[in-house]
């Protein structure tokens, strides 16, 4: 079911694939599935392109959110890009917990060309559990907020 | 020890009592603790959600609300309280204006449930937890080649199985040959056996055992192994309707998996309920006993 | 720093599209327009009915020229629908492509929200414009094509596509993994609805297919390796040893004869034998026999036997033929790998395996074959002639515990069957048990009819249980087939002699790897997913590999015929035109930012980088680069730059795409 | 018109919302009448219609037909058509959802005494916490059937003589919490 209500809605920033999560997310466009409104997408060729940075910027922009979605192991377009993702993004965790983001607020999922279903599951999830987190609030050490 | 939250349900404590007497004596020498679930009460069972959805699903859910406090496994030895208790989860969480409701509900007698019980059945444990090769090495009077039908019943594997087959299953037949027996075919083995009808429609549920009956004697079996209460009560205390009704002679034991465990593990008899059976198996286990002990 | 020194600053014009109601439905596009007409940069903001259509064209054509747009962003579908045509009219309008952007608020906002779509229209739009402000212009580069096509595969899908491209001049190589080609259409015996036998229509095209000049047969073969691009793939193939040699071999069969050894045939789908060496058919092209060497006891007990060689004139014998690799060019791939028919005996209730004579349809295919294992006759286990036989639909198929979808050919060759079993044996009957009659070719409703007027039993429903046990005199010895009849609402349990199951088609038990090796896509019911369901029924997510056949999804003969002739056209468009144009959004070196460090090296899948060991930098073949980007974001000197998806490009998209929302609170 | 006769027995709108209304009830907008749950059924030949017909009827709004046959009354709960159906309806489910629907509208059938029975048992539950077999059975028969009451006094003798039988039902210690949640629940708009 679709999510507006009258309380908070977070932003949710993805990164989808060119080749299997973003036709994945027309998928479900082109079937007339509804899914919650807070994603909002950015497409890149595929998810080995996914510098850690521009998640740190989605959420330093406003993001309470971010989520990465490539094709499933061993489907990559680029034939691996997305095990380099999966190993890149397993420091970027470690890095957000650092800052403070809470690890619920970032998600790597695979969903593939024929996954519109899939897609729509992934999206509203991710929303009802950025949801339940509420909004952002990067908490900063007295001493990194000094220096 | 491997600790579990203990369900016996309704029958163990009547009509099936020998079931939950031989499986307190097995679990005991297999090193499994059943702590029984405190205050539990019917699992709600099908006639409940027959008569009403809400207060069924609420029924077996106070159930899973104690369970989950335990925060172990819920095994229960009886099928019709297994897949209740599962269909109740699974309902609980496909559906959310029912989990609103059923929480409503709970909030107002302080029970909580977050869906986090597992609920198991016995042969489920056994085969995957205890698994057959300890429970072989318990045996210590194993039968010599006793033909046995394993009757698994429709609710043990139906309408959704996580450990076997749900037409075609096999779990028994593993935990029945590490006893020294032997399993015949038995292309009934999870065809039904007429359930409650037994009590409400009991010509359609007499009929149905007869074919089942006639399957297993016709190939061969000597007496029939089942782990659910309801199957045991029908074939073993109908069974004589059955020939009544259709002058025929059946005269095949139909014995609780955990009674014939318990014999190879050598224990007593008495213990294993062996003297609540209607159709008395001590003629059948004795021509076994020669080679025994 | 701003890369716009050497043009003028961005004048962005964007373009909402209504899609008739498709967009306009649910976003309010006036108010959209207004919104991005207040943007920075934007010169002209419209919105349009259909900016896909010529007049949209040509409103963009003509801000350009008038409004002098130096940047265009049309929110419309997605750019996977559309970018290559808005991306046309600004070159036409002399505008570089690369200063185009789409922005996709159908697929991915008003087709999937109703709330709060025209917020997110309006967030996805200014993250397009930012992104479009900082866009730079790139040069595509055209690189010559290589005139020859693969072709995987040599059923008749393969078969019809091969001959169609050889026709018009090109080479082909067609790849077939068995000794001959012909694929299961060889081995059907009549083809529905106009009953015509399968092998007479089939065995002209493939002696043609093994005569052609242009076309190099390589059967017993399988493709090992597929590297390259559209236009310029690198292909190896594993040709596997015979052990007959192909130029000597005179199509004599004597070794056939004289081999002592016998196997299952794979072509009678294991109702009859063949030799261990054999070919897998009379009519089998190439006409050169391969020998199995699990079952020829030379190579199961080392030098033994030799019959074959003995009695082989020519000397075509070769026990020391080994494995051969051949690399091929090629600039177009046509993949036609086929189907699997789905084994039904994971359906327990129906007794295939376990009961005797029920048999699979392709088994009943073989059986009345004039060349299969019983000469055409219908024969029971025992030898005798059935009576009676009931034939089962959506066996795997339209059940969601197998298959969600429908196999299309099954209702047709069931009633081809039962007219095929009358006409063997007078006075047999019939029962056609269906859920319902799919009857939508050409001819098919006709051939329904006239099946009818044949006095065939239609019974409305799904078989629940096929079983040998008896519970009346007249079910002894027979089948009995139980379901329910939905017309009369009656329980039914039919004993018949013979029982025939329509299993679903399935793809291919190795078609995951199939799509890996060629990089397309599988659909969620494992065929290989064309580009788009109607208007690239062929085309696949790679450049240059088209699909065809039941390779993309169950389809009869006509339908495949046809969908061959599709891609051989769209191969023969390609190589035709001699050349491709490579996409420039590829990576590149700063040379002066670059450590040497050799990150990158190993993280290019296409070996797209090497290493300059006099400068000590990274070079970056543009050609090889497929531009997926990993090498950029790897790179710790930041020294790679993604042309056209550059940090800069998406660090400001994500940044715009955010500009409604708060920043994050800071507590200390 | 030809079926001029059947839109006389068409009931008012609304019986398909409802069924679908219940978990388990959306299923039957899944069903392609294949006939696989009917013929699967070990009990089909006793009931006025099968489960197949049964979902063509509540497509048809035929609330009365539906309710009052006795179709519900012999579904043993075997689950075979469950696991069978190949678009993944629960039937079974479905059975029970309607039986309950029956209870709801106080639509009550002559030839199946399984609703009486599981009403006798709901009432066990309620008043034990558990089953107590004997008292639900004697409840049961002495409802719907003295003279099978009768019939049945060998048989229960039989399973007394066996230990099997307890004649005085022992309160459960949960009984009052489940009281509690059963008023609750019928608050809720539960069955009365």
């Amino acid at each position: 079911m679709a999510t507006p209500a009258p309380e908070y809605e977070p932003r949710i920033v993805g990164f989808l694939c060119n080749w299997c999560s973003y036709q994945g997310a027309d998928l479900a466009g082109t079937s007339r599935m509804h899914y919650a409104p807070n994603i909002r997408i950015v497409r890149v060729m595929c998810t080995g392109r996914i510098d850690p940075t521009f998640v740190a910027k989605a959420f330093a922009a406003g993001a309470d959110g971010v989520l990465v979605a490539g094709c499933h192991p061993g489907d990559c377009h680029y034939i691996e890009g997305n095990y380099k993702t999966m190993r890149r993004m397993a420091l970027l965790l470690k890095f957000l917990d650092q800052m403070g983001i809470e690890p619920e607020r970032f998600r790597l999922e695979w969903v593939s060309a024929s996954e519109g279903a899939r897609w729509v599951k992934v999206a509203n999830e991710m929303t009802e559990q950025v949801k339940a987190l509420g909004p952002l609030v990067r908490q900063v050490a007295p001493k990194e907020a000094i220096a | 020890m491997k600790r579990y939250s203990y369900f016996p349900g309704c029958s163990l404590t009547a009509t099936a009592v020998a079931y939950g007497l031989s499986v307190e004596a097995v679990s005991e020498i297999l090193a499994i603790e059943l702590a029984e679930l405190e205050d539990w009460t019917c699992c709600g069972s099908t006639p409940y959600s027959c008569f009403d959805e809400l207060e069924s699903v609420c029924i077996a859910g106070r159930n899973l609300a104690l369970a989950e406090k335990t925060g172990l496994d819920l095994v229960t030895p009886c099928s019709a309280c297994y897949s209740t208790l599962k269909r109740a989860d699974s309902h609980l969480k496909a559906y959310p204006e029912l989990r609103s409701q059923v929480s409503e509900i709970f909030q107002a007698t302080g029970l909580e449930y977050q869906g986090k019980v597992k609920v198991r059945h016995l042969v489920d444990v056994l085969l995957n937890d205890v698994r057959p090769e300890e429970i072989e090495d318990k045996v210590v009077i194993p039968f010599d080649g006793l033909r046995v039908a394993p009757y698994y019943g429709c609710q043990l594997v139906r309408p959704d199985s996580s450990f076997d087959d749900p037409e075609y299953p096999q779990s028994l037949t593993r935990l029945i040959t590490i006893l020294g027996a032997e399993v015949t075919p038995f292309p009934l083995r999870s065809r039904c056996c007429g359930g409650t009808l037994i009590i409400s429609e009991t010509d359609v549920a007499v009929s149905m055992m007869r074919e089942l009956l006639e399957s297993a004697q016709s190939n061969g079996a000597e007496c029939i192994v089942t782990v659910c209460p309801l199957c045991q009560t029908n074939l073993d205390v109908y069974q004589g309707m059955v020939n009544s009704k259709f002058k025929t002679s059946y005269d095949l034991p139909v014995l609780f998996l955990t009674q014939l465990m318990g014999m190879a593990f050598g224990i007593e008899p008495g213990a294993l309920g062996l003297d609540r059976n209607v159709v008395s198996p001590g003629k059948v286990l004795a021509q076994h006993v020669a080679a025994r002990a | 720093m701003s890369q716009h020194e050497h043009d003028a600053e961005p004048r962005i014009g964007v373009y909402i599209c209504h899609c008739g109601s498709n967009i306009a439905g649910t976003v309010d596009v006036e108010r959209v327009a207004g919104f991005a007409q207040g943007l920075d940069s934007v010169a002209v903001a419209r919105d349009y009915k259909f900016m896909c259509s010529d007049p949209g064209q040509q409103m963009i054509k003509d801000d350009i020229k008038e409004l002098g747009l130096n940047r265009v962003v049309v929110a419309a579908c997605s750019p996977r629908m559309h970018e290559p045509t808005f991306r046309r009219v600004c070159q036409e309008a002399g505008v570089n492509p690369y200063l185009f952007h789409m922005a996709n608020i159908r697929e991915q906002c008003s087709w999937v929200h109703e709330e709060g779509a025209t917020e997110k229209a309006m967030a996805i739009i200014n993250a397009a414009v930012t992104r479009a402000y900082h866009l730079q212009p790139l040069e595509t580069r055209e690189v010559p094509v290589s005139p020859a096509t693969l072709v995987v595969g040599g059923g008749i899908a393969g078969i019809q596509a091969a001959l169609k491209i050889a026709d018009a001049g090109y080479k082909v190589y067609l790849v077939e993994r068995e000794p001959s080609i012909g694929g299961h259409m060889i081995q059907l015996d009549k083809t529905f609805p106009t009953l015509d036998c399968s092998a007479c229509i089939l065995t002209p095209k493939m002696a043609d297919t093994g005569s052609h000049p242009n076309i190099e047969l390589m059967t017993w073969s399988e493709v090992v390796d597929v590297q390259g691009y559209i236009g310029n793939f690198k292909v190896t193939i594993k040709k596997k040893p015979r052990y007959v040699d192909m130029d000597k071999c005179n199509s004599c069969g004597v070794c056939m004869e004289k081999c002592p050894w016998k196997a299952d045939s794979e072509f009678d789908v294991g109702l009859g034998k063949r030799k261990a060496i054999y070919t897998p058919f009379p009519q089998a092209v190439p006409n050169v026999p391969v020998i199995d060497t699990e079952h020829c006891v030379y190579f199961t007990r080392d030098g033994a036997c030799r019959a074959c060689e003995k009695f082989c004139d020519p000397d075509a014998i070769d026990f020391n033929q080994t494995e051969e690799l051949v690399d091929v060019d090629v600039g177009a791939i046509v993949v036609a790998t086929g189907y699997d028919l789905m084994d039904p005996s994971p359906i327990r209730e129906y007794g295939y395996g376990r009961l005797d004579n029920v048999l699979t349809s392709l088994e009943f295919e073989r059986m009345c074959s004039a060349t299969g294992p019983t000469g055409g006759e219908l024969k029971l286990k025992d030898g005798s002639t059935p009576q009676s036989a009931a034939i089962v639909h959506c066996v795997g198929s339209r059940d969601t515990n197998y298959h969600e979808y429908c196999s299309r050919v099954c209702c047709m060759y069931a009633l081809k069957y039962s007219h095929l079993i009358k006409e063997k044996v007078e006075g047999a009957d019939v029962y056609q048990i269906y859920i319902d009659m799919r009857c939508y070719g050409k001819g098919f409703e006709e051939f329904y009819q006239r099946l009818s007027d044949e006095g065939v039993n239609f019974i409305r429903g799904k078989v629940a249980q096929v079983t040998d046990r008896a519970i009346s005199d007249e079910e002894k010895g027979k089948l009995v087939v139980v379901c329910e009849n939905t017309l009369l609402g009656s329980m039914m349990r039919l004993p018949v002699d013979m029982v025939i199951l329509c299993p679903a088609m399935e793809a291919r038990s190795d078609a995951r790897e199939v799509a890996r090796q060629f990089n397309i896509n599988q659909g969620a019911d494992a065929f290989f997913l064309e580009r788009h369901a109607k208007l690239e029924p062929v085309a696949t997510a790679s450049d240059g590999i088209f699909v065809v056949g039941c390779a993309q999804g169950p389809k009869d003969i006509p339908d495949t015929v046809a969908q061959a002739g599709a891609g051989a056209a769209e191969a023969l468009a390609l190589i035709d035109a001699g050349v491709v144009v490579v996409d420039a959004a590829t990576a590149a070196v700063n040379a002066e930012l670059c450590s040497g460090c050799k990150t990158c090296l190993e993280l290019c899948p296409y070996g797209a980088i090497t290493f300059n060991e006099e400068d000590k930098v990274a070079e970056l073949s543009d050609v090889l680069c497929k531009g997926c980007g990993t090498c950029v974001a790897a790179c710790p000197a930041g020294a790679i730059t993604g042309r056209h998806f550059t940090d800069q490009q998406i660090m400001a998209e994500v940044e715009a795409l955010l500009a409604d929302a708060k920043r994050p609170l800071v507590a200390v | 018109m030809a079926n001029q006769a059947y839109q006389v027995t068409v009931e008012e709108d609304g019986f398909v919302d409802e069924v679908c209304s219940v978990p388990g009830g959306e299923c039957v907008n899944w069903c392609v009448q294949c006939g696989m749950c009917a013929a699967s059924c070990p009990s089909v030949s006793w009931m006025d219609h099968s489960p197949r017909k049964m979902i063509a009827l509540i497509r048809a709004e035929r609330r009365q037909d539906v309710l009052a046959s006795n179709s519900m009354g012999f579904c043993a709960s075997c689950y075979l058509c469950t696991v069978r159906c190949p678009k993944g309806v629960k039937v079974t489910e479905l059975m029970h959802v309607l039986e309950s629907l029956a209870v709801r509208h106080g639509v009550t059938n002559g030839r199946t005494a399984t609703p009486a029975m599981h009403r006798a048992f709901v009432e066990s539950v309620k008043s034990d916490g558990r089953i107590h077999e004997f008292g639900f059975m004697r409840r049961f028969y002495l409802k719907t059937n003295p003279l099978a009451a009768l019939k049945m006094i060998p048989l229960g003798l039989k399973m007394f003589s066996h230990g099997r039988l307890p004649l005085r039902a022992k309160k459960a210690g949960g009984t009052d919490q489940l009281r509690a949640i059963v008023k609750k629940a019928e608050a809720l708009g539960g069955a009365k």
